[in-house]
């Protein structure tokens, strides 16, 4: 079970948390012009390395804070946890 | 080659087994071939061979990182089935399961494929309904499927739980009686085998580090063994799809996840057929060996590593004892994870790519190992005839842009929501 | 009577688990706590109104983790980034809340009837709370307050006394039968008594 | 029964007390404190069970976890317990056990036949063979191995025994009793750490139990006894035993099983029988000491070759021989210890030392003890079938190669040791990389991953002086680097014996001419020619060879097999054996309870439930409960004998003829305030929400980014900056979540808080034409007429003295409305509108009628919305603005989304009027097509319309706009039915919608 530090609360166990995947995706404006191939990498393309990975977890049965998390995919080694509104 | 008998086994015995002739050999590496196939795992073992066997494609190579077969199809839980509701999947995997009753003796090897039938148990009279949408249409695609009642399913699977205590009832069944198992690593070894004697080249322990690409058109491959040059390229490389799809500068619809799974120790007979439990996610089957083999959610998050946590097998076996009460009293013996493909429908991709001469097989999401025969055959077909057979016409890259998605549990792209 | 609290149909009297030869002083307390005043205040993310200025039952709203501002009636759980959970015995006091945190700045919200509250005391109850939550409760003290899971049911667990150890378990009222039936199963290893 | 090689007095068992036992149905006497494993050596028993392929005789091979062969069958507290190893089930007084894999018993066993046949069965042989005929490997060959397989039998009973969890958090966690464990546990301890010191046996001190050397001025057993005692009474020590960390996960939780119970007759009430530790840990001492390894040579699976500490742990710690004749066959200096143990107790062994001559302290000893030692000797088959008879020796050349003329000795058993194998799986597991160490021909912790940390001869460690020196400090050090406090302890001396090297050599050739099978694994049958084999056969990556072979896979996991195999490897390929490598270590280092691990979340209990306020007023009258979610809702309310059927369409023609109420508390509901509330709802909903009125309800879907719908509901505005959302029961916690995403990180300049109030609301929905009659009466100062209520409306009441929350909306289709009080409040409301409501007929109904309901009216819901379509399937294109964005709308273009024969929801009728169309039948032009036979689409949801007396059916169909009208076919193969229809619109009742409105 993963130990997640949440940057509101503190470390906590993963069983408090749920994923959300991809941290880098940014949601394209509202009512902004898109290309088709634009909106289609944002909804469907992921990056996914095998290494260091910025993703979302929500801290759903905690502060109900979405966090982003600099985590390896390899090791699981936690690098860093950030605010929502924080970026690396 | 050496024929695999009954015959050659009684002779080679009384010679104390001295005369076995090596089942693959260990080529070092041609400066050029045809078709390289990246990955030594069962799809890209069976892709080399329908190249070699269907389409006369024999200057052929397989670069695999590690050991063939060590990938998914050496880390799978075994099921066999064809029980998809979606027609693109049904028909692939029915194609498939022809190849499969077919296999031992295609390859000479046993391969031990067992239709011992599969049964998904509902919980409810609304999950009775949703395995009746998917069972008949599994009927009208030709593919065999019976909806069992209560009664019907604790004849074949008294073992279940049907006591009063329970949190799930047992309302009925979804039932493949062809479905059944295989022996995983026998599949890898034995299309080996024969894609080998076939004049393929099988090199081991040989990773790729980039590609040659000139003018949109492939030319070859960088390995830890020298440059090789080739034709055509196909990648087979499920869980690893990312890294070498970064290596090409390409962004898939695929997250890699991990998938774990165990086993017991062995005990003697007691359940014949697979068993999925339908309140969640698990699925057991019984091995040779007596082992009661196990598997049930991801770890829910972005995983390349090989080993997972015991939360999510504490999960899957909550449920497994929901089902089989039984397993209470034995004793988990080993456990191991998979990496995977986890595409954005949760369909596999089959297709051509914006490269010419490069191939793409990837997105198996859990269900890999079923798909071994049929992915390789539509894959060499995909290969070889530069197009996708109709039966992989369905995978293709471009669906998530038309809209064609082929998405059979209706979770979108999180993959990890199990 | 109205009213019918979330346990009521599962909390009995009695003593229950290995409470035989045990001095009943000892045995773990178990009991429903119904009636309270849960209100949930929130700040928005653009109000600039300095929280601390504001007096709820002479209680000043503090933004930091696990913390409880409270006095004899009234606990205010943190419960996320300027987010807190009010408990309080004096019903009445929504009003002056609702009037002193403006709609403009803060949402308050009354959730009295949304939570079921089980309140465990003795010597054993963070052995209790350690059989179904992986929070460190070594940890926890005195007028700390988490929100974490017991046996996959979300709850929060606000921690009244340390002599000996008295916590206050809410979980989602819909839960409550089967976080009740958790925590009184954790019980039965150490004996207990149900008030 | 006596035992006859029961010594009369040494051991640490307790013999004052006797116990007796039953094996294989006869009885037998032991002592407390025995294993099954030594009370059945001390009654002369050693053959316990058969081999798995071969079916040959086995007996004991170690004293622990090790163990490769003594797998019982357990009866404990009136229950089955299949596979427990004899060796570390400890005796308690009834103990029933038997043998497995065998028939008909142990001694005479069929399957025997096996061992007679084997040179047909080497590695693999199943893969080259039972191909012909085809069908024969399902139906012939694979019913026999699968008889012939596996070990214990388990039972189908429900396991009765109490399994818990509990999570720890401590500072340092030692794995490990021995010397390394407490002596780094003590420093740690000292400097005031919380440390958790985990014993996997039932006795704290591990190597110091058996072995002669002094501490201080004590003896090693005395001194671990002391230290432990010490700990003990620490309070920020946790020690225990019968407790064996098995995994090593992520971010340094381990997890240990401890057997509570186990070595009792049967578990107290309420105490559980094992306890599984999630243990976090700031830092891990992996003091874990190391496995014997075998020597190999012919028939060294016969009963009576045991590992030479086992023979010497039987001795000390139980006070029972393993053989009167024994021949100790070693490489290095440690069989000597048992050597001289015999010798003590009145036994002559014969050693047999590989070596050409040795000359340390240990010898030297044996020498003054006037013990036979036959140097540059081997083992080179044991003869004997159930049991060690004697041996066949010889001595061999220097450089190992050639073997002399073979002499035979009388002998009963065969002790052997061929080094030590450091037990490093936790480090392994823990993403250590291990490294190859020459100097004791094994591998060894290297460079650590996470905060781990090996002593001992798990780290390849063997003088007791070193271990110690290192175990104080590195207790000190990681604990003062936690604590920030230091209290060393000076280390104890030491007096132990100094060894001598031993010798590299671990296999003894065969003799021309002969074919003895030499085990590596001794439970999979797992032979020296069987490796030799699949290497001759191209299976040359370790792995390759573990699964062609199956070494190593076996209950033991190879801890005695493996690295015997890596050198048989390596030694064929000429490789060095760190090029081979070993395979992956993972969890679980030994099997581990599936009850252990799922602990109490079982029965009843496997998921948690919710239920309404109302649910016990439910269960008074007669409701069935169906699960929607962990919710359990009314399905419908049994009167008589009714069924299903009856009982849901008597309670749905109450609704269109009188007035039906349904709870309704299960809906989420999320409280929306905020200055930014309406901007917030026009982005997340495809329709417009920007003029809503106060006091107004509007019905709202939202989309996934995918476009495809994620839920529907309408939502209240209850005043300027406060909405009140209800979801469906089901996506309830994903649109909650759904939201906080957006506001959190999406548009985080939106001032709006979401808060799920669900639980503070219970709800009835009272529908029907009589249903404003109802309403009025509830609150009589309301006034609830069309134009004082409309239809979307809303407004507070007060309903005999509690506050409610009434809305005018409506699923089923009728003339409806939500009734809402706070829960406590729930039943009251309920019994309230039972009371008022007799007059009118009222009747409670389920989730069965209100499918109906809804169904007939053509309201879309979870079996239309299931993460496919996108709103125009539903016929929701109304609802989709053209003017603003929202979540999804950019995915709503695609080719296939806007294709003129996109799919569409519609009705379906059967032509008789009288046939129902299973859910999930299909429809089809033709019933005859040959397969595979072409969809339009599938039938989504059946009734019987209580409206026309007829079934009726959505079905989301191809093209569905242009097919109302067409005479088709539902098909349903499963059910054998095929069934004429006509499709229809959806709205099969009440299409204008006037019922709701009037």
């Amino acid at each position: 079970m993963l130990y997640i530090k949440c940057p509101h609360c503190g470390l906590r166990s993963q069983n408090e948390f749920s994923y959300g995947g991809d941290a880098t995706v940014k949601r394209p404006e509202l009512n902004k012009e898109i290309s088709d191939q634009d909106w289609d990498n944002f909804v469907y393309l992921r990056k996914s390395p095998r290494g260091k990975h910025l993703e979302l977890w929500q801290h759903i049965s905690g502060c109900r804070q979405w966090i982003k998390v600099e985590r390896d995919t390899l090791t699981h080694e936690i690098f860093k946890t950030l605010k929502a509104n924080e970026e690396l | 080659m050496q024929k695999y008998s009954v015959f050659s086994l009684i002779k080679n015995a009384f010679k104390g087994h001295k005369d076995w002739e090596v089942a693959w050999k260990d080529p070092t590496p041609k400066t050029e071939y045809d078709v390289i196939i990246i990955g030594g795992g069962g799809h890209g073992l069976a892709t080399a061979y329908y190249l070699a066997k269907e389409h006369n494609i024999t200057k052929v190579a397989i670069i695999e990182k590690g050991w063939i077969g060590g990938g998914n199809v050496g880390r799978n839980t075994t099921i066999i089935r064809s029980n998809y509701m979606h027609d693109e999947n049904g028909l692939f995997s029915e194609f498939g399961m022809n190849l499969w009753r077919n296999m031992s003796q295609d390859l000479n090897f046993n391969v031990m494929f067992s239709p011992r039938g599969i049964i998904n148990l509902a919980h409810s009279d609304a999950q009775m309904n949703v395995y009746s949408r998917r069972g008949n249409s599994m009927r009208l695609n030709g593919i065999d499927a019976v909806l069992l009642n209560r009664e019907e399913v604790r004849k074949i699977i008294p073992m279940a739980d049907f006591s009063e205590n329970v949190r799930f009832p047992i309302f009925g069944g979804l039932m493949q009686p062809s479905a059944g198992t295989a022996r995983h690593d026998a599949v890898a070894w034995g299309y080996a085998r024969q894609a080998d004697s076939m004049g393929v080249d099988i090199i081991q322990n040989c990773e790729v580090t980039g590609f040659d690409i000139s003018n949109g058109k492939i030319l070859g491959i960088r390995t830890s063994k020298g440059n090789i040059k080739a034709k055509k390229i196909g990648l087979c490389v499920a869980g690893s799809t990312n890294i070498l799809a970064e290596k090409l500068n390409m962004t898939l619809p695929i997250e890699t996840h991990l998938l774990q799974a165990c086993v017991s120790e062995p005990i003697k007979p007691i359940l014949d057929n697979v068993v999925t439990f339908g309140a969640g996610h698990f699925y057991c089957s019984q091995s040779d060996k007596g082992e009661m083999v196990m598997g049930g959610d991801l770890d829910g998050y972005n995983s390349y590593s090989q080993r997972g946590n015991l939360p999510t097998l504490q999960h899957v076996l909550t449920e497994g004892i929901a089902m089989f009460p039984f397993l209470s009293k034995l004793k988990m013996l080993r456990t191991w994870g998979g990496i995977m493909d986890m595409s954005m429908d949760g369909s596999p991709i089959i297709d051509k790519t914006h490269i010419e001469g490069l191939y793409l097989n990837c997105g198996w999401c859990y269900g890999g190992f079923k798909a071994t025969p049929a992915s390789g055959w539509t894959f060499a077909h995909t290969i070889a005839q530069n197009r996708p057979h109709e039966l992989n016409a369905g995978y293709s890259l471009n669906r998530f842009s038309t809209g064609h998605l082929i998405d059979e549990k209706g979770l979108g792209t999180k993959t990890w929501i199990s | 009577m109205t009213l019918i609290s979330a346990l009521n149909h599962i909390h009995k009297k009695g003593l229950f688990g290995n409470h035989e030869n045990k001095n009943e002083e000892n045995l773990l307390k178990v009991s429903e706590i119904k009636n309270l005043l849960i209100v949930q205040i929130v700040q928005y993310k653009s109000s600039t109104i300095s929280f601390e200025n504001i007096d709820i039952d002479s209680l000043k709203l503090k933004n930091e983790p696990l913390s409880v501002v409270n006095n004899n009636d009234t606990r205010i759980l943190w419960n996320g980034p300027k987010n807190w959970l009010l408990v309080s015995a004096k019903k009445n006091l929504l009003k002056s809340i609702s009037e002193n945190f403006k709609e403009t700045d803060f949402a308050v919200t009354d959730l009295s009837h949304s939570r079921a509250i089980i309140e465990i005391e003795g010597q054993d109850v963070k052995e209790v709370l350690k059989k179904g939550c992986p929070f460190n409760f070594d940890i926890l003290e005195k007028n700390n307050s988490i929100n974490s899971t017991y046996n996959g049911i979300a709850f929060t667990v606000d921690m009244i006394d340390n002599n000996p150890d008295k916590v206050r378990l809410f979980a989602l009222r819909s839960f409550g039968e089967s976080l009740y039936h958790s925590i009184a199963d954790a019980c039965l290893e150490y004996g207990y008594k149900s008030l | 029964m006596s035992e006859n090689f029961r010594l009369d007095k040494g051991g640490l068992i307790n013999r004052n007390k006797k116990i007796s036992f039953k094996f294989n149905g006869k009885k037998y006497l032991g002592y407390e404190g025995d294993t099954l494993a030594s009370a059945l050596i001390a009654n002369g028993v050693h053959l316990v069970g058969r081999s798995f392929k071969y079916h040959r005789p086995r007996g004991f091979f170690g004293a622990g976890v090790d163990e490769p062969y003594a797998i019982v069958q357990m009866n404990r507290n009136n229950q089955v317990d299949p596979n427990v190893k004899a060796t570390e089930q400890e005796l308690f007084e009834g103990l029933e056990a038997k043998s497995v894999n065998c028939w008909p018993n142990v001694d005479f066993d069929i399957g025997a036949i096996n061992n007679f046949l084997n040179k047909f069965f080497p590695a693999g042989f199943y893969y080259k063979t039972f191909m012909w005929p085809k069908s024969f490997w399902h139906k012939v060959y694979e019913p026999i191995i699968r008889k012939a397989a596996g070990f214990g039998t388990a039972s189908i009973k429900h396991d009765k025994e109490r399994y818990e969890h509990k999570y720890e958090y401590c500072d340092l966690l030692i794995t490990g009793s021995g010397p390394s464990g407490l002596a780094s546990a003590y420093a740690a301890a000292q400097n005031g750490a919380k440390v958790i010191l985990a014993e996997d046996k039932s006795r704290f001190g591990g190597s110091l139990l058996t072995s002669e050397v002094t501490i201080g001025n004590q003896s090693g057993q005395e001194w671990s006894q002391k230290i432990i005692s010490e700990l003990k009474s620490m309070p920020n020590v946790i020690v225990k035993n019968r407790s064996q960390v098995f995994g090593y996960y992520d971010h340094n939780m381990l997890v240990m099983s401890e057997r509570i119970s186990d070595h009792l007759p049967k578990s107290e009430k309420y105490t559980p029988k094992q306890r599984l530790w999630y243990i976090r840990a700031k830092e891990v001492i992996i003091s874990s000491g190391s496995i014997e390894r075998p020597l190999v040579f012919g028939n060294n699976d016969t009963p009576g070759v045991i590992l030479s500490s086992a023979a010497k742990e039987y001795l000390k710690i139980y006070g029972v021989l393993v053989g009167k004749k024994p021949l100790v066959f070693t490489n290095n200096d440690s069989g000597y210890e048992t050597a001289i143990e015999f010798k003590k107790n009145g036994i002559d062994p014969i050693v047999l030392d590989t070596r050409k001559d040795s000359n340390s302290e240990i010898i030297k000893e044996a020498k003054d003890l006037n013990i036979n030692i036959k140097f540059s000797y081997v083992v080179v088959t044991a003869k004997g079938y159930k049991k060690v008879k004697s041996a066949d020796i010889t001595k061999i050349s220097d450089d190992k190669k050639n073997i002399s003329t073979i002499e035979n000795v009388n002998c009963d058993c065969i002790c052997v040791s061929g080094f030590w194998t450091p037990t490093i799986h936790l480090a392994s597991q823990s993403g250590n990389k291990t490294k190859f160490k020459e100097e004791i021909d094994a591998f060894i912790p290297s460079q650590s991953k996470q905060k781990e940390t090996t002593l001992g001869s798990a780290n390849g460690i063997f003088t007791l002086e070193e271990t110690l020196n290192t175990s104080f400090e590195k207790g000190n050090d990681l604990s003062k680097q936690i604590t920030n406090k230091e209290n060393k302890i000076s280390v104890p001396t030491v007096v132990e014996k100094k060894y001598s090297k031993h010798d590299k050599f671990w296999c003894v050739p065969l003799p021309k001419g002969k074919n003895y099978k030499r085990f590596l694994d001794f439970q999979n049958d797992v032979t020296v020619s069987d490796i030799q084999l699949a290497l001759r056969e191209g299976y040359r990556s370790i792995e390759h060879v573990k699964r062609y072979t199956t070494l190593g896979m076996a209950t033991d996991q190879g801890k005695t097999s493996n690295l015997n195999g890596l050198q048989l490897v390596s030694d064929f390929e000429n490789k060095v054996v760190p090029q081979v490598g070993h395979t992956t270590f993972r969890p679980p280092y030994t099997s581990v309870s599936i009850g252990a691990i799922v602990g109490r979340e079982i029965g009843i209990h496997s998921k948690p439930t919710r239920k309404s306020p109302m649910h016990h007023w439910h269960e008074k009258n007669n409701a069935v409960f169906v699960d929607a979610g962990v919710w359990l809702r009314p399905r419908y309310y049994k009167h008589g004998s009714e069924n299903l059927f009856e009982a849901s369409k008597r309670e749905a023609k109450n609704v269109r003829q009188n007035v039906g109420v349904c709870d309704v508390t299960t809906l989420g509901k999320i409280d929306i305030k905020g200055p930014d509330s309406a901007e917030f709802l026009n982005r997340v909903y495809t329709n417009a929400w920007l003029k809503l009125p106060v006091g107004k309800a509007r019905y709202g879907v939202m989309l996934r980014e995918d476009g495809i719908v994620m839920d529907d509901g309408t939502t209240t505005r209850i005043s300027e900056n406060h909405y009140h959302m209800t979801t469906t029961t089901a996506q309830a916690a994903n649109v909650l979540s759904h939201l906080e995403y957006y506001l959190q990180l999406v548009w985080p300049e939106l001032n709006v808080n979401v808060v799920s109030s669900t639980e503070q609301w219970a709800g009835a929905a009272i529908a029907g034409p009589k249903s404003r009659d109802v309403l009025q009466k509830l609150f009589p100062d309301l006034d609830v007429t069309n134009e004082g209520l409309p239809f979307m409306g809303y407004r507070e009441g007060n309903l005999f003295g509690v506050n409610a929350k009434i809305y005018r909306i409506s699923f089923s289709g009728e003339l409806a409305y939500e009734v809402n009080v706070e829960s406590d409040n729930g039943n009251y409301m309920w019994e309230k509108i039972m009371e008022i409501g007799k007059e009118f007929n009222i009747q409670p109904y389920g989730t069965e009628a209100l499918s109906t309901l809804r169904i007939e009216m053509g309201h879309v819901a979870g079996s239309e919305l299931d993460g496919r379509t996108i709103p125009y399937d539903n016929s929701l294109d109304g609802l989709v603005s053209k003017k603003k964005d929202f979540i999804g709308k950019r995915s709503l273009n695609k080719t296939a989304y806007v294709a003129p024969d996109r799919q569409k929801v519609v009705g379906v009728v059967p032509l008789d009027k009288k046939t129902s169309i299973p859910e999930g039948s299909y429809i089809v032009r033709d019933a005859k097509a040959k397969l595979p036979n072409p969809k339009l689409g599938h039938v989504s949801a059946s009734c019987w319309s209580v409206e026309y007396d007829n079934p009726f059916s959505l079905a989301i169909i191809k093209d569905g706009k242009n097919m109302i009208g067409q005479k088709l076919f539902a098909m349903s193969p499963l059910k054998n039915k095929i069934i004429p229809v006509e499709i229809v619109s959806s709205h099969y009742v009440d299409p204008k919608g006037e019922r709701v409105r009037s």
